[in-house]
C-alpha cells in the first residue's frame, strides 16, 4: 500500500492493545507481533487478562491488554511504559494511561467514550479534552462509524460489524510502523473459510484503519524500525506454553519413547494439554484426567509401562500431586512435572503471573523426597528446558519438576527453529537385553540410576512400590540400616544430577560491587535493567539460574567475588532463602514484587542504584 | 506372539512371603486369580497388578508378574495410564472396600466410565483392614467400629449400585472361599474387553469376622444367594425350586410348584442387555427379601478408551502431513533469516 | 426464630457487579434461586451458599448471604462440613459439571450417600466453561473442544444416573430459562430434607452455545421434555396426548389415543418409590426415544446424616456419667501422687 | 502374694516386652506400665510394632516390642538397652539381642525353640545353651506347659488357651519388680466382663507366671524401684495420640466452642479420632470423610459455620491436605491441622517415626501461604501443644500445623492431670454484638486479625474464598498493589505469632563450647544424652524447639553464645536448613538419623564428646 507521510526511524518500541475482555485485543496483539516478527524485528509479548471469562463490561475491572515491544535488536522484555496505547473504551484509558510514556501516541475509540462508558470506568467527566498539548498525541478516532461504513456491504449484523473494530486499531498500527496487511489477511482466510463475509468485514475493517491512518492529520509520521541482527535461520514466533509443549514431544522423539500426558485442566498451564492433544499425528498420547492426582497417576502408570510420561498443572494442582511425587520417587521412574506458576496462595490471582511455588516444588513433599527442579527463562527457550526436563528424568529414572510461570507461558517472542538432530541424545537406561537375575533396584555405581524393566519384557517380572524397599531387590524392607541407606541413595542420584549442569554464565564483570541474582521467568526483565546500568559503566553483574536443585556446582566461586548479593524474586524471598540454606556463607539481599506483574526495567534500576550508591 | 509354554498356578507366585492373618479371605482370592491367570495362556510377563493401599493391596507382591504397588485410592489411576500406555497387557487392579470407594472413589467411577480394558477386584470386607478397624463406605448403617463406637450413621454405597451409576459395563460379584466359582468369573472378567468390576465378598477374621455369613454361610448359601448365569433361568435354593419373577417394574421371590407358578413364569438372566434397569435390580438384591445374586450381573460390550485412542492416533496419523517433530517444528508460519 | 420480614429477590443480590458472559444460563439461574430464597421465609442471615471453582461458582459473590467460594471440587465437603456444623442454616452448594464430577466426584457421590441435607445444584453445560473450553465428564461422545480436538473417546456421566448409584434421595432436573418452573423445583427441593441434587441444563454462550438445544429450543422442547409431577400422569407433548407406559421391565412412549392407549395405561409418576429402578430409567431417557425428563424425578424421606449425628450425641450424653473435660481428665485409671 | 526371695535396690530399668505380633506384647507392656506408673515409677513407654496386621509368624519381620523405662526419679526417654528381656520366640531373641545390656536378664519361653521356629528366626541352631555364664541370666520358662497346667479346669479350646502365654510372661515381671497383680486383674475383669473363662484363663495364667518366678531357682531376687519423687497431683497414663485428642476438647472448651474433626484414619495418627469419636458425651462432632482432601475441607466448612475445626493426618494425609490449607489461609478462618509424622517418602515406613515432614508443614503449599507450626516434644505435652495450637489458631484466625510423630503418639507416660480451670482462656475473635457495617477482612491494627463472623448471625453476611481478596471488604480483587498488601498482612499475622512464644529454655550453662539443638518428638533422648555429659562436667548445653514457624524471638541470643551448634534430627537436616535461612548468620553443624527409630542416648553422646574433644 502506498502511504504517503515521512518517515521517523527507531530503534524499539512499545505498544499496548487494551479494551474489553470481549474486543478480542488479543488476538489483535498477535497478530501484530506475528507481522512484526515476519519483518525480521525481536519482539516480546506480555498478554494480560481477567480472570473472568467476559469481566463486567467497560469497567476497568473488564480491561484485557496485550503489551508488545520490538526492536532492531534482540529485546528481553515486553517492555514497561508504552510509546503507543490503543484503547478501546475509557476503562482500557483508565487502566492503562499510568503505562504511557510522556510524549507518547494514544489511539483512541473517541465514540466509546460516552456518559455511561465514563462513569463505569471511574471517570468523573471525559478526559480526552483535558490533555496537555504535548504529554501525548491522541488520536481520536470515530472507529464505531467508520468500521460500519466500511462493511455496510455485506449485511452483516450489528454484532458481527462491532466484532471488528480490533481491525480497525490494527490497521492504525500497522500503517504507524508501516507494517504490510498481508499476513492478517491470511490468516482471516484460513480462520474463516467457511465465513467468507467475517473475512471480508475484517479485512476491510483493518484497511478502512490504515487508510485513516494515512489520511488523518494527527498521525504526521510513519515509524520505521530496522530488522533485528539476528542469527541465520529459520525462525517462528512461539509462545511458552507451546515450546513446553513441543520440548516434550522432542524429548520422547529423542528417546524413541511415546510421550503420555495425563493432566487437568488449570490457567494458565491448560494450553500445554491442548498443544499436546492436537498431536496426534505424532502418536501424543494425552489423557484429560477426572483432577490432578489422577493426571499425575495415570503417567506414573504410563511411565511404569514404559512411556515418557509427562504431567502439566498449575500451584494448586502441584499441591495436589504431592503425595504422588514421592511415590515417583521412591519407585524411581521417570516423570515430568510441569508447573506454571501463577498467583497464589489458594485460588489466589490465576491469571497473573508469580514464582511462589519455588519451595512446593522443592520441598512440598513429605518424608525425605528430593527430586530434580528446574526452571525456564524466556518464552522459547522453555523448549529447551522441557526437553531437558525429559532427558533429566529418563536417564536418571528420576521425577524432574519443571517451573515456568503465566508470563512466559503467554508471551511469545520469535525463535529460530532448532533441527532435531542437532539435540543431544537421551539414552534411556533400558535393562540390556539377556541380563540375567534382574535387581531393579541394582544401581549403576557412577550415577546411582537403576535399570529400566518394562511390563510385557519377558524374564524381567518385578513389583514396585511405596514401601520402602531393600536395596538391589526392592522388595519390600523395614531394616533400619536400609532405610537410611535407600534415603541416602534416592539424595545423592539427585545431587549428581548436578554434574550436568552448567556453572551459569556472569553477565558484566566478573567480581565487584553487586551481583543481581534472578531464577526463572525474570530473566528478561533482570537481564535488561543490570544491562543498561552496565552500559552506564556501573559496577554490577548479573547471573541467572535455571537449575534449582540441585544448584550447580561450585556456584560459591560466582558469588564469592562480590560485595552484595542481591536475590530479585516475583515473590516473598523464596530463593534467596533457599540460598541461605544452601551456601550459608553468603548474605542475600532480597528484591520482591507480590503484584501478579513482572518487575520493571525502572524499579529495578532504582533498587540497584540504591545499593550501587551506598557507601 | 510366542508359543506360550503352559503355565500353572504355581508360576505366578512370588518369592515373598504371604502376610495376611491367617483365615483371611485374601488367600483364597489369590489362588483364584494364580489359578485364572494359569488358564488364560498368556505369557506371565503380559500381566501387570496394581493396587492402591490396604491388606489387600499387597496382593501385587505375592504375584510373579509385573506389579505396582500404589498409593491409597490412586490404584485405578494408575492401572489406567498403564494400559494406555500398554494395551497388549493384562491389566488387573486389585482395591479394597476403602481404596476403591472411599479415597478412591473418584478414579473409581471414572475408570468405569472410561471402560477401560481391566480387571478391577473390588475386596469388600466392609471395613478398613489394614489401618486396625475403621468402618468404611460400604459398612452398613449402624456398624460399630473403632471410629463408629456408637454406630456409623451414613448409608452405605452398594459397589453394583455405583457400577451401574457410572455407566459400567461389567459387574459381577463372588465369594472369597468359593475358589473354583471365583476362577469361572474372574475368567469371563479376564475376557471381557473393558472395565469389568468384581464385588468379591471378603472377610476379615481379625476387624469384621463373619460379617458376610448371614448370607454366605455353608447352611444358607444355596437359599440366600443366587448364582446367575446368562441365558439361563433365575433359579436358586437347595432344591433349585425357586426364581425370580417380574412383578409390576420390579421383582419378586417365588417357588416353582406353588401358587400356581410354573418355570415359565421365571425370568432367563440376560447379562448383554444394554438397559441397565434390570441389572441395577439384580445387583441390589438383598438377604432377606432377595438372595443376593453371584455371578456375572452385566457384560454388556463396547468399545474401550485405549481401542478408540488407538483408532484416533491412526485416523489423524493417517491425514496429518506432520510426520514428526522437524516437521512440526517447520510448520505454520516461519520465516528465514 | 425471630419473626421473618417478608423479603423480595432484590434483597438477595449483593453489591458485587456479575462477571458471567451475556446471554449465559447462569444470570437466569441466579434469578431463579433467589425469587426462591425469597419465597422461603427464612431470615437471609440463614442462608449460605457454597462453591468449588468454575463460572458457576462465582455464583456466592452475588449472593447477598452467607458465602463461601471454595476450591475446585471442594464445595460438597466444605458444605457438608458447615452444615453438620451449623444444623440450622439452609446450605446451598452451586457447582459445575467438571466442579462436580470430574475433580469432586468422590466428594459428590460421598455427600449423596450421607444424605446431608442441602441443595446442590449442578449447572450442567457440558464443558469446562472457566478454563475456556475443554471437554467435561458430561460431555457427549466424540465432542470437540480444546482439549479433544479430535473429538472425546469417554463415554459421558448422566447425573441423574450417577446420583442414584450413589444412593441419592432426590434428584431434579431444571432448565435455565425456565426461571418458573426452576423456581418451583428450586422450591422443593429446599423444602426436602437430604441432598437435593438438582441437574440444570445450561448454556454457555461462549464454549459450547446450543448444546441442549435440540431438547429444549423453544419450538420443539414441549415435544421433547415431559415435566414430571408426583401423583400424575406421565404425559407431554403440545397436546398433552403423548404419554409414557410400560414395556416389559421397561418402558415405552405411545399416542393417547393411537394403537388403542387410552390414559389409563400411561403411568403415573411416583417420585417417593423407595426402589430407584423407575426413577434410574426416567432419569436416563434421552430424545430422540424418549422426551427428556423435567422436574422432580426421585424424592425419598430418609433420616439426614446431621439428624442421626445430633440425635446420637444426645444419646450418648444423656448416658455417659463424663460432663466436661475436667470428667474426662478424670475418668479411668487414675492415682494420687 | 508373699513372696521370698531377698530384693535388691535399683534406681532405674528397661524392659522390652517381645513376641509375634498375635503374642499380645502391645497388651502385656500397656499392663505393666499402667500397674507400674500407679506404684508411683515414672515411666515412658516405646511400643514398635510391624507394618503388617499380622506380620509373618516366627520371622524377624514379625516381631511386635513394647519397650519401657522406670525408675525412681523422671524418666525421659523409653531406655535404649534392656535390663530385662521378655522373648517369647526365638525370631523375638534375634531381633533384640542387640539391645540387650550385658549381664541383663532374658526371660525365654524355651518350649518355642523348636527347629521350625529357629530356622524361621535366622537361627542355624538352639542359641540358648551357647550363652556363656554371666553374659546373661537366662530364665528358660516352659511357658506353654505351664498356662496349659494351669488352665485346664476351664475347659478352653487350646488356641484360647495359647492367648494366655502373654500373661504368664507378665506374672514373671510382676515378680521379678515385686508389681501387685490386682491392676491387670481388674483390667480383664472389666475388660471380658461378658467372658468370665477368659477372665479367668488369663488370672490364672498371670498367677502361673508369678509363682513360677517365686519357685524357679535362677531368679534369685525381686528388684526395688522407689517411688518417684514426682510433683504432688492426680497421674494417669497417657500417650500422644489420647493426649493430643484430649488437649483439643480442651481447647473447645475453653474457647465455648463445638469440636469438629474432619479426618481420614491413617497410621499413626487414626487413634486420635478414634479417641475424638468416643467423646459423643463431650459433644465432639467427628467426620469420617471420604478422604484427607474432604477431612480437611469439611473441617474448613465447620470452621466457617464456627465450629472449632481440626483434622488429623500423618504425612501422606498432609500432602493431600495442601491445596486446602492454602485456602483456610487466605479465607483467614482458624483450622488446626494435626501431622502425626512416620517414616517416608511415599508409603516408606508407616509404623516407624521420622522428623521428616518438617518443610512440607512449613512450605509445602502454592503461593506465598505461611501459616503457623509448632510441635509437641513428649507423650503428654501433646496435650499442652494441641490445646495451645487450638488457642493461636482460634485467636489469630490461622491454620496451626501441630506436628507429633509415631514415637511420641505410641509412646506414654505418666502424666499429672491437669486442672481446666488452670490452663489459660481462649479469647475468640468473634465481631461484637452490635458492630455496624461489618468488614470481614478489617484488621486489629496490633496482632492483624480479622473479627469473625458465623452463618447466622444477622447482618454479618459476607462471602469468602480462595481468591485474592480486597483490603477490608473481603470483594474479589486482582488490584496490584492490594496482593502485594494482603500477602504482607498475611505474613506478618504469622510473624506477629512469635510474640506469643516464650523464648526456649537451655538446659545448662547459657553459653560455652556445644549447644545441642532440637526439635519436637528427640526432646527426651537429646535432654538425657545433653543431660549425662553435663553430669560428667561437659561443657555442652541443651535449646529444645517447640515453636517452629515463626520461631521464637531472640532466639539469636542464645546461639550466639555458643562455640558449636550441633542440630540433632530424625531426618537429614531439615530444621537445620531452616535455621539457615532465618539465622544465617550461625553455622549449623548436623546429627541425622533416619532408621525409622528413635535416638539412643549413646549414639548422641558419642556424637556431642567427637565436638566437645574437637581441638
Ligand atoms: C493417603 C493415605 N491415607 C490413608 C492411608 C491409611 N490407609 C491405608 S489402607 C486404608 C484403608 C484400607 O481399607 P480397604 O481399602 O478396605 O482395604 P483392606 O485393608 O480392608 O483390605 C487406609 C485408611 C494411607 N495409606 N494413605
Ligand atoms: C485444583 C484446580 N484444578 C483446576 C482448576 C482449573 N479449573 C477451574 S474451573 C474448572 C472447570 C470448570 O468447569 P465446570 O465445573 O463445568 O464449571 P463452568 O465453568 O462450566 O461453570 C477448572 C478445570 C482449578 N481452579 N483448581
Ligand atoms: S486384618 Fe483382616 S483383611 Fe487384613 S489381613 Fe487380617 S484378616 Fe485379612
Ligand atoms: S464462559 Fe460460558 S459458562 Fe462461563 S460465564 Fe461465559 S457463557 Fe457462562
Ligand atoms: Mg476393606
Ligand atoms: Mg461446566
Amino acid at each position: 500500500m502506498a502511504t504517503t507521510k515521512k518517515k521517523i526511524e527507531k530503534e524499539e518500541v512499545v505498544i499496548r492493545f487494551s479494551g474489553d475482555s470481549g474486543d478480542g485485543m488479543q488476538l489483535t496483539g498477535t497478530q501484530f507481533s506475528n507481522t512484526t516478527a515476519l519483518l525480521g524485528n525481536d519482539v516480546s509479548t506480555f498478554p494480560d487478562y481477567p480472570a473472568e471469562i467476559r469481566a463486567p463490561q467497560g469497567t476497568v475491572g473488564g480491561v484485557s491488554g496485550f503489551q508488545l515491544h520490538f526492536g532492531n535488536s534482540k529485546v528481553y522484555t515486553p517492555g514497561d511504559y508504552c510509546d503507543v496505547l490503543v484503547a478501546m473504551n475509557p476503562a482500557a484509558l483508565m487502566a492503562n494511561l499510568k503505562w504511557m510514556k510522556k510524549g507518547g501516541t494514544i489511539i483512541v475509540n473517541g465514540e466509546s467514550f460516552t456518559d455511561k462508558n465514563l462513569a463505569k470506568a471511574g471517570y468523573d467527566e471525559n478526559p480526552l479534552p483535558k490533555f496537555k498539548k504535548g504529554d501525548y498525541n491522541i488520536i481520536d478516532a470515530p472507529v464505531q462509524t467508520l468500521v460500519r461504513e466500511a462493511v455496510k456491504g455485506l449485511g452483516l449484523d450489528l454484532k458481527s460489524v462491532e466484532r471488528t473494530k480490533n481491525m480497525f486499531a490494527l490497521g492504525v498500527t500497522y500503517w504507524l510502523f508501516n507494517r504490510p496487511l498481508e499476513h492478517t489477511e491470511v490468516f482471516f482466510e484460513r480462520k474463516f473459510s467457511k465465513k467468507p463475509e467475517v473475512i471480508q468485514a475484517n479485512i476491510l475493517a483493518l484497511h478502512a484503519g490504515y487508510n485513516y491512518a494515512n489520511t488523518v492529520e494527527a498521525l504526521g509520521a510513519h515509524y520505521v524500525i530496522k530488522k533485528a541482527e539476528l542469527t541465520k535461520g529459520t525462525y517462528r514466533n512461539i509462545n511458552g506454553n507451546v515450546a513446553t509443549a513441543w520440548g516434550l514431544i522432542a524429548a520422547a522423539e529423542k528417546a524413541k519413547l511415546t510421550l503420555f500426558c495425563g493432566s487437568y485442566p488449570i490457567t494458565p498451564a491448560t494450553e500445554i494439554l491442548q498443544e499436546l492433544a492436537l498431536r496426534r499425528d505424532l502418536g501424543v498420547k494425552t489423557f484429560q484426567a477426572e483432577d490432578e492426582i489422577a493426571g499425575i497417576a495415570t503417567s506414573i502408570g504410563a511411565s511404569f509401562g514404559g512411556h515418557f510420561a509427562v504431567t502439566t498443572t498449575s500451584g494448586p494442582g502441584l499441591a495436589l500431586k504431592s503425595e504422588a511425587i514421592g511415590l515417583a520417587i521412591i519407585a524411581e521412574l521417570p516423570l515430568v512435572i510441569i508447573d506454571v506458576q501463577r498467583g497464589g496462595p489458594s485460588t489466589g490471582l490465576p491469571t497473573k503471573t508469580e514464582q511462589s511455588d519455588l519451595m512446593q516444588a522443592i520441598y512440598g513433599r513429605h518424608g525425605e523426597s528430593p527430586c530434580v527442579v528446574i526452571a525456564a527463562s524466556s518464552p522459547s527457550n522453555c523448549f529447551d528446558y522441557a526437553f531437558e526436563a525429559g532427558k533429566i528424568s529418563l536417564e536418571h529414572m528420576v521425577p524432574v519438576i519443571l517451573l515456568t510461570d503465566g508470563f512466559l507461558a503467554n508471551g511469545s517472542e520469535p525463535w529460530r527453529i532448532p533441527k532435531m538432530a542437532d539435540l543431544p541424545d537421551i539414552k534411556v537406561p533400558f535393562i540390556k537385553e539377556g541380563t540375567e537375575n534382574y535387581l531393579p533396584y541394582e544401581r549403576d555405581p557412577e550415577t546411582l540410576v537403576r535399570q529400566w524393566a518394562i511390563p510385557g519384557m519377558k524374564g524381567y517380572e518385578h513389583r514396585v512400590g511405596g514401601l520402602e524397599k531393600m536395596d538391589k531387590t526392592g522388595n519390600v524392607s523395614y531394616v533400619p540400616e536400609n532405610h537410611e541407606l535407600m534415603t541416602n541413595y534416592r539424595q545423592q542420584k539427585v545431587d549428581k544430577v548436578a554434574n550436568e549442569f552448567p556453572l551459569p554464565k556472569v553477565h558484566g564483570k566478573d567480581s565487584g560491587k553487586l551481583l543481581v541474582v534472578g531464577w526463572g521467568g525474570t530473566y528478561g526483565h533482570l537481564y535488561s535493567a543490570v544491562d543498561e546500568l552496565i552500559k552506564q559503566g556501573k559496577d554490577v553483574s548479573y547471573v541467572h539460574f535455571n537449575h534449582i536443585f540441585p544448584l550447580p556446582n561450585n556456584v560459591d566461586t560466582i558469588f564469592e567475588k562480590f560485595e552484595n548479593i542481591l536475590v530479585c524474586e516475583i515473590n516473598m524471598g523464596q530463593f534467596a532463602n533457599y540460598l541461605s540454606m544452601h551456601l550459608p556463607q553468603f548474605t542475600y539481599q532480597k528484591y520482591n514484587k507480590v503484584q501478579g506483574l513482572p518487575f520493571t526495567i525502572d524499579e529495578l534500576t532504582n533498587a540497584f542504584n540504591k545499593i550501587l550508591e551506598d557507601k | 506372539m510366542a508359543e506360550v509354554q503352559k503355565l500353572t498356578p504355581k508360576d505366578f507366585k512370588s518369592d515373598q512371603e504371604i502376610r495376611w492373618c491367617a483365615g483371611c479371605g485374601d488367600h483364597a482370592i489369590l489362588n483364584a486369580v494364580q489359578k485364572t491367570m494359569a488358564n488364560l495362556n498368556l505369557p506371565k510377563e503380559k500381566y501387570a497388578v496394581v493396587s492402591g493401599i490396604g491388606c489387600s493391596s499387597r496382593f501385587p507382591y505375592y504375584m510373579n508378574t509385573y506389579g505396582f504397588h500404589g498409593i491409597h485410592g490412586r490404584g485405578a489411576a494408575i492401572a489406567s495410564g498403564l494400559k494406555v500406555a500398554n494395551p497388549e497387557l493384562s491389566v488387573w487392579q486389585i482395591t479394597g472396600d476403602g481404596d476403591a470407594m472411599a479415597i478412591g472413589g473418584n478414579h473409581f467411577i471414572h475408570v468405569i466410565r472410561r471402560n477401560i480394558d481391566m480387571n478391577l477386584l473390588l475386596f469388600n470386607n466392609e471395613i478398613y483392614g489394614l489401618t486396625k478397624g475403621q468402618y468404611s463406605p460400604t459398612s452398613r448403617l449402624g456398624a460399630k467400629s473403632k471410629t463408629s463406637p456408637f454406630g456409623t450413621i451414613e448409608h452405605p454405597f452398594h459397589p453394583g449400585e455405583l457400577v451401574i451409576g457410572a455407566q459400567g459395563h461389567f459387574f459381577a460379584r463372588a465369594i472369597d472361599v468359593q475358589v473354583k466359582v471365583t476362577t469361572e468369573i474372574l475368567d469371563e472378567a479376564a475376557r471381557f474387553k473393558g472395565t469389568s468390576v468384581v464385588e468379591i465378598l471378603q472377610n476379615c477374621v481379625i476387624f469384621n469376622d463373619g460379617i458376610h455369613e448371614e448370607v454366605i454361610g455353608k447352611n444358607v448359601r444355596e437359599d440366600r444367594t443366587i448364582h446367575l448365569k446368562h441365558g439361563e433361568k433365575i433359579l436358586f435354593g437347595k432344591e433349585m425350586n425357586k426364581g425370580l419373577i417380574r412383578d409390576g417394574l420390579k421383582m419378586k421371590v417365588v417357588t416353582v410348584g406353588e401358587d400356581g407358578y410354573t418355570l415359565e413364569d421365571i425370568l432367563t438372566h440376560d447379562a448383554y442387555e444394554t438397559n441397565p434397569g434390570m441389572h441395577l435390580m439384580l445387583a441390589n438384591m438383598k438377604y432377606p427379601e432377595f438372595p443376593v445374586a453371584i455371578g456375572i450381573i452385566r457384560a454388556v460390550k463396547s468399545p474401550t478408551y485405549e481401542e478408540r485412542l488407538v483408532k484416533q492416533i491412526e485416523e489423524v496419523q493417517s491425514e496429518s502431513k506432520i510426520k514428526c517433530m522437524d516437521d512440526l517444528l517447520n510448520s505454520g508460519d516461519t520465516w528465514e533469516i
